[in-house]
């Protein structure tokens, strides 16, 4: 299963900070995840298709939209950061 | 010594703990961030006074985040001793917000490394800073200002 | 603030001095320079350690230098309040010989002009060091690198 | 009258520490100045003509040699600096 956690303004703007979920079948690397959250659920979810908006995060490391999913990591969702 | 905390920090004994471990530095070179009053805005100029900050992060990935950060400046530059200390949850105005000391047997490289630490911090380690004011709450946006300073890092 | 002394300063006391007077700074950068107990020579590999060493200047000049080097540091960079501590007289190692600290709004700024105070100082302001170690005595030769490190700041 | 300084190892090698010289005929500027003393004085003195290992202040501020002077300058020859 992937441990799917949501961060700062994505998860007020999704309602949600974290979910597990099993990988779904076209979701074989980040980008197709994030567009099939985007289309089966619509709405807000869309914002997950803007990779400048949404980062992403493979086992607490930050990966590009190409990394490949095997269904059984954390993933973590968040806007750029701003700390410091 | 890398450590991220909701408790303030003491700079002195910080500096104490560095210049005692750092064996034979010529060089300490620390940096505190501090919360401002004000934030600027790219476009509305000045914003209301901040009330409160809350940071947010995202436990495990952030002290890894660090690390990986802090293991980069390493690999640059002659590092003898080193802290990094990040404050999550409520601030306020005028508190300390990050500390970063490096000592170093030459100052190029202990301003360089607390500097590079500092650039990368702002825009590669996950924290997220929401702003409390009188006219409501809202999320900070990164600066293009942090991610450009970052990438001038950047080997070629 | 700018002192030219033979006491010892507390980092501890010059921190939350700046701190204080810097208004709504968002940074502060702090350097302090430590007696090392080697000196490379870059002929002759390590030299002996040192026993004691014994800072010159040139009293007037040297406050008035520095002054012109804070100044410019000023023009350049946005600087809320600052620091210049040097000291003078018999030294030992691990001891604390300068310090630099700067407020300022922006990280970028504190960074540069704490750096820019350092390397103009290390060339331009009257001060000359002399090591005595167990095979005698003698005065310490400026290093190219310090020159080059100013170099760089010089506008084009 | 000039009041000059000399510091450091220069003071050292030159074994004075101050003094207080009327400008000669020639010493129209810090250059002829220098050449005045390297020449009049010999040995030691000539380390004066050296403008990488000497510098001058004149009123205590670093100088080129071609600097001219009135013969009311507080002047100073010392090595290259090594604080910080």
């Amino acid at each position: 299963m992937l441990n799917i956690q949501y961060f700062a303004s994505l998860r007020e703007t999704l309602g949600r900070s974290s979910e597990t979920l099993a990988l779904p079948e076209d979701g074989s690397t980040v980008a197709t995840l994030a567009a099939y959250l985007a289309t089966s659920r619509g709405g807000q979810w869309e914002i997950l298709l803007d990779a400048t908006q949404v980062l992403v995060a493979v086992n607490q490391t930050i990966v590009d939209r190409s990394h490949p999913l095997t269904g059984a990591e954390e993933l973590a969702f968040f806007p750029p950061m701003t700390g410091g | 010594m890398l450590s991220v905390q909701e408790a303030d920090f003491d700079v002195a004994v910080l500096y104490a703990q560095l210049r005692s471990t750092a064996g034979n530095a010529g060089a300490i070179v620390s940096f505190t961030g501090l919360v401002r009053e004000f934030y600027e805005s790219s476009e509305a100029g000045r914003e209301p006074a901040v009330q409160r900050l809350v940071l947010e992060h995202y436990p495990g990935m952030t002290e890894k985040a660090l690390m990986v950060i802090v293991d980069e400046a390493r690999s640059r530059w002659d590092v003898l001793a080193w802290q990094v200390i990040h404050r999550v949850g409520p601030l306020e105005a005028g508190d300390q917000i990050v500390h970063v000391g490096i000592a170093s047997t030459h100052r190029g490289d202990a301003f360089a490394a607390a500097e590079f630490i500092m650039d990368y911090l702002k825009t590669r380690a996950p924290f997220w800073k929401k702003q409390h004011t009188a006219a409501g709450a809202h999320w900070i946006e990164s600066r293009s200002a942090d991610e450009t300073a970052r990438a001038r890092w950047e080997k070629r």
